[in-house]
């Protein structure tokens, strides 16, 4: 049995179900696309078992050379309080588990965000203007404008009227010129991974048919 | 009262978090990181919750004969194929596992994923229509670029190809750069709403 | 006799030495010829210091290795403390720099770096002396904590007089206000509404953003009566799904309409959900699709299928990459900071609405921040004390 | 005639599909190679700025990435190999990424041996070295001291072509190919502004338009973006079927099918906007 064969066709097999999606819903897309949710459902199990459950959390509370570190035991608890979520009984436990999740979410979000997308940003559109040629201080003079104006489109407080109304429509112009850029960018990355799939049909799966009948080498 | 402790575990966490980010001083360093691993192993264990609710959504729909309910064994064989084949052979390569990893849920996620290349196309389709000058904005940036990224454009025009790399270096990190600047306004106030427990529906408690 | 000629040669390395240091490019013959008899180098120029902004108990050697002279086998780091003299660590030869973990805050240690040739300690460098100690805060994100505390102070206080009923305006936003009619629309067409919260999970704020607009949502799927499937990627949103829309259903006072099947999990993985939502899209054909939370690529794959099958989609993300997709797909599209500013905006409470007023105050203060900087840089050019200022906002704003 | 336009502008998308699906395919099974003319674009700069290097003059190539961009990034590391060979450039090989030190022993030594070049005295690898900027910085004071070997072990003073080198300065131009972090971004900053030696280098299309600002403020010379990036530069140094090259026909195609898409679309919107209003 050449099992890399039977991968490849495999492969194929699922690859074509997921496909005709295109056309419409159809029992193929529906058979694949049960067994999609099902397999990787499963190998998240997997993976969560043997890249965090194991490593990060059961060889630190017992750790292979003996001994028991009981403050590894917090995090199992919680874990525990989350699943009692299955008996409605105890399902008010997970609340204490979700308090968890959210403060240590909110905490690293709000200095992350501020640090990266923030500050880094202010810093990086603080610089002089006059450096170079006639187009790159228009450019530099774009990006600045584009900057406070696209802030200004974001005010809430503010009826978008008066001068409000026209710097924040100067801003969501650039941002669709943006927007625009961006999609227009994209589809090259998109059709290589459309390219990638049909190397894969034509040039892979396409030549097993004819050594699979014994006709090619 | 059933709100009370949850609130103040969000936040002590909260605030643990914050303070390691700007306090190097033992207490915070070595909290702080217990914190983030204890967090990923509660995240982490909480995944049999769903798998859970994943076989019991599934066998319902089989007892009660529900539309498409001939389809609901294939994902619960398709489950349990991966998590026997993944506990009692391991992930290693060349195992059933992985191979079964390898040669169906790669290609099938690879396969949605380049389900964009036809998406993108009748998006563009459909959404590039000069309705009013702000789409007509949006369809003129995006025709361009997509011109400057094949040859065709540089046959038309040799400075094409120069208006997408100006229209990717300069609007598009204005317009970047205001969206992120922005949305990091509303991640600090979500956060401390959360952290101060002034929004505390999602605990699903009344507020 | 042996140790005559290794003292000429000795020597001659001294006088080739310094003349290699002071001319810039030494003649080509001099230099190799010396190479194969000279004495081992050692390390030179040995700085020790407490680390800079740890949490203590480390301290941090710098050194250069002088540069003529045959390599050592390795090196050795001897520190002596109060427990005496002893070898720390043994390093390959060309390292210049080694931070030692293993000492007490407060106690005073001395170091010295010695180079092995042949296992015997040929060449030994000067000693250098710290004190470990504990920082209380890092000196570089000073200017981060200042402006993050005047923000969230700020956000506060505006959160504060909300609640003492001041009346606080908050402008039109399109998606928004589309809500209502959304779900409207769903349930004259007997329809089901699909609320998509994003891949990640609760620990992701966009998520956890997307939570609070679900149950604002519910109560309006709850009073109008129509079904509202929620299909989550990870587990713990799933639990706070169930958990959010239950409350919503309650506080509407129609406990009994509230169906816990309609909020599963599907799978963890990227792709498997999304073709899982697509097949809810296609066969539950729902009127009003919600996108709302942290999306990648995948973003495309599911306002495609939703607009194939007729419905009015609002969707809304942080994520600067997936906005344009969701701008050619969607009817109304929230562009990041509009996601975060859902929930005062449907429960129009005082207190969300102060957040609001906090979050542009912020902003203003970056834009003015922003215009003088850049004004100061480019005056900065021509008249140089200017310069200094604007040097000075990006340091404000530098974070290591 | 106004419901052909109406039909023409809400066209059934599986007619986009279908012909999305066509223009990938055919180019992909005929093997089809399309002409690729290069606009005044950042490839030609980075071609240029090579072109112009005086005959025996030294470039250290950096190769910063790993298997899985090597679609991108090996062709362009071939075909910026080739033309160094071309010049009769000395070049200096080595990694920030461990696997990108044998990724380039495989273009160096394929090009070396096609056109004649011996190791040690026209190119050498120094294979790879951990520490990103930090490392670059130590380059900058003693390039033999952070590599005391090349990357068979072979002494740093024993290699003919490396003796007239002893810091980044003895270059006269860094080249980095870059799939993220360390990478370009690290060399910019660490040896283009610190050390002064001009920066070129080539990366992924999504980390192309981060690095754009670089070369609008002139700290890079030249930069090669993406799969399009590798194609022009295979074109500029005159390989006719180069992997690149064969790469962009499918895309050439099926960029030329959505455009005209969209402006059949437009087409269908104003023609129906002029017969009194869009339904």
């Amino acid at each position: 049995m050449n099992w890399e064969i039977l991968g490849i066709w495999l492969g194929a097999m699922v690859t074509l179900c997921l496909y005709s999606f295109l056309y419409r819903d159809n029992p193929f897309y529906k058979f694949a696309e049960h067994l999609f949710v099902g397999m990787s459902a499963g190998y998240w199990v997997i993976y969560n078992i043997e890249n965090v459950l194991i490593p990060n959390w059961w060889q630190n509370m017992v750790p292979p050379e003996g001994g028991f570190n009981w403050i590894w035991l917090i995090p199992g608890v919680f874990a525990l309080f989350m699943i009692a979520r299955i008996i409605p009984k105890t399902a008010g436990l997970s609340r204490l588990s979700l308090g968890m999740i959210v403060g240590v979410g909110a905490g690293l979000n709000m200095v992350s965000f501020f640090q990266t997308n923030a500050l880094a940003q202010v810093k990086g559109t603080i610089f002089s203007v006059a450096s170079g040629g006639v187009w790159s201080i228009f450019s530099s003079l774009v990006l600045v404008v584009g900057v406070v104006s696209g802030l200004v489109y974001f005010f809430f407080s503010k009826a978008h009227t008066g001068v409000v109304g026209r710097t924040a429509n100067v801003g969501i112009t650039i941002l669709m010129v943006a927007f625009g850029a961006s999609f227009g960018y994209t589809i090259m990355a998109r059709l290589s991974l459309l390219i990638g799939r049909f190397q894969f049909l034509l040039e892979d799966w396409l030549p097993t048919i004819p050594r699979l009948l014994g006709l090619g080498g | 009262m059933r709100l009370v402790i949850p609130l103040a575990i969000t936040f002590t966490a909260g605030m643990i978090m914050i303070l390691n980010f700007f306090v190097p001083h033992q207490p915070f360093k070595f909290l702080g990181e217990n914190l983030q691993e204890w967090y990923m192993i509660v995240a982490s264990g909480a995944i049999f919750l769903g798998v859970m609710n994943l076989m019991h959504v599934h066998t319902r729909k089989i007892r009660l004969k529900r539309k498409n309910w001939k389809y609901s064994p294939v994902t619960i064989i398709g489950f349990l194929l991966m998590l026997v084949t993944g506990l009692i052979y391991g992930v290693a390569e060349s195992k059933p596992f992985d191979y079964l990893f390898m040669n169906m849920v790669a290609p099938m996620g690879a396969t949605m994923f380049s389900l964009l290349a036809f998406f993108v196309a009748s998006a563009a389709f459909r959404a590039f229509r000069a309705s009013n000058w702000r789409a007509t904005l949006l369809l003129t940036s995006a025709f361009l670029v997509m011109l400057g990224q094949v040859p065709i454009g540089a046959m038309i025009w040799d400075k094409i190809p120069l208006a997408k790399v100006w229209l990717m270096s300069i609007p598009n990190t204005a317009g970047q750069r205001a969206v992120m600047i922005g949305a990091a306004m509303g991640v600090v106030s979500t956060s401390l709403r959360m952290i101060f427990g002034i929004e505390r529906s999602w605990l699903g408690g009344a507020d | 006799m042996k140790n005559l000629s290794a003292f000429m040669i000795f020597l001659l390395l001294f006088a080739a030495g310094a003349t290699l240091a002071d001319s810039t490019d030494p003649p080509e013959s001099v230099v190799t010829e010396a190479a194969e008899e000279l004495e081992v180098i050692s390390a030179v120029g040995l700085e020790a210091s407490d680390t800079e902004e740890d949490a203590g108990g480390s301290v941090s050697l710098t050194w250069q290795m002088e540069t003529v002279g045959s390599d050592p086998d390795s090196l050795g780091v001897i520190r002596s403390g109060p427990e005496g003299e002893e070898l720390i660590t043994t390093l390959p030869e060309g390292t210049v720099m080694y931070t030692d973990q293993t000492v007490d805050n407060g106690t005073e240690y001395s170091y010295w770096i010695v180079s092995y040739s042949g296992g015997y300690v040929q060449a030994s460098s000067e000693v250098a002396a710290a004190i470990p100690s504990a920082q209380w805060i890092y000196r570089g994100r000073i200017g981060m904590l200042i402006i993050l505390s005047l923000m969230a102070g700020v956000i506060i206080y505006f959160i504060e007089s909300g609640k003492k009923g001041k009346e606080l305006f908050i402008r039109e936003i399109a998606g928004l206000a589309a809500v209502d009619d959304a779900v409207g629309r769903a349930t004259e067409m007997g329809k089901p509404v699909l609320y998509i919260p994003g891949i990640m999970d609760m620990d992701d704020i966009q998520t956890i953003a997307s939570m609070v607009i679900l149950g604002r949502v519910a109560r309006k799927t709850a009073e109008y009566g129509s079904a509202l499937l929620v299909p989550t990627s990870r587990s713990v949103v799933m639990s706070v799904a169930q958990e959010v829309v239950k409350e919503g259903y309650i506080q509407v006072g129609r406990p009994d309409a509230y169906n816990k099947e309609n909020i599963q999990y599907l799978t963890d993985d990227q792709f498997g959900y999304a073709a899982g939502v697509d097949g809810i899209m296609v066969r539950e054909k729902p009127a009003a699709i919600f996108l709302l939370g942290t999306f990648y690529a995948e973003s495309l794959i599911l306002a495609e299928t939703g607009r194939s099958v007729g419905a009015i989609q609002i969707a809304g993300t942080a994520m600067p990459s997936q906005i344009p997709f969701f701008v050619a797909a969607c009817d109304y599209t929230l562009i990041g900071e509009e996601l975060f500013a859902a929930s005062a905006y449907l429960s129009r409470e005082p207190k969300l609405l102060g957040s609001l007023k906090g979050q542009d105050a912020a902003k203003l203060f970056f834009m003015i921040l922003i215009v003088v900087g850049v004004v100061s840089a480019t005056i900065g050019d021509f008249w140089s004390p200017l310069k200094s200022v604007a040097e000075f906002l990006r340091r404000l704003v530098t974070v290591n | 005639m106004a419901d052909f336009y109406e039909k023409l502008g809400n066209l059934d998308r599986r007619i986009i599909f279908v012909l999305i699906a066509l223009s990938v395919m055919i180019p992909i099974i005929f093997n089809m190679v399309f002409p690729n003319p290069v606009g005044a674009e950042p490839s030609r700069d980075m071609f240029d700025y090579v072109d112009a290097l005086p005959e025996g003059s030294n470039v250290l190539l950096s190769f910063d990435y790993d298997p899985s961009t090597m679609p991108e990034l090996q062709p362009m590391a071939e075909a910026i190999v080739l033309h160094l060979f071309q010049k009769n450039i000395n070049v200096v090989g080595m990694a920030l990424w461990p696997q990108g030190a044998s990724l380039g022993q495989d273009a160096m030594s394929s090009m070396a041996d096609s056109l004649g070049k011996v190791q040690f005295e026209d190119w050498v690898n120094l294979g790879y070295k951990t520490g990103g900027g930090v490392m670059i910085v130590r380059l900058g004071s003693s390039m033999s001291a952070v590599f005391p070997t090349d990357r068979d072990n072979v002494p740093w003073f024993e290699i003919p072509m490396l003796r007239g080198i002893s810091t980044l300065e003895s270059f006269s131009l860094i080249i980095s190919l870059s799939a993220g972090d360390p990478g370009i971004i690290a060399w910019v900053m660490m040896a283009g502004d610190r050390f002064g030696v001009p920066i070129g280098g080539g990366c992924t299309a999504v980390s192309a338009p981060t690095l754009y600002t670089y070369l609008q403020t002139g700290q890079m010379v030249g930069l090669l973006g993406g799969l399009k990036g590798a194609a022009d530069y295979e074109t500029l140094v005159g390989i006719v079927d180069g992997q690149a090259v064969r790469g962009m026909a499918p895309q050439s195609v099926a960029h030329v099918v959505i455009m005209l898409f969209i402006i059949i679309g437009n087409v269908a919107y104003f023609s129906q906007r002029k017969k009194g209003g869009v339904k």
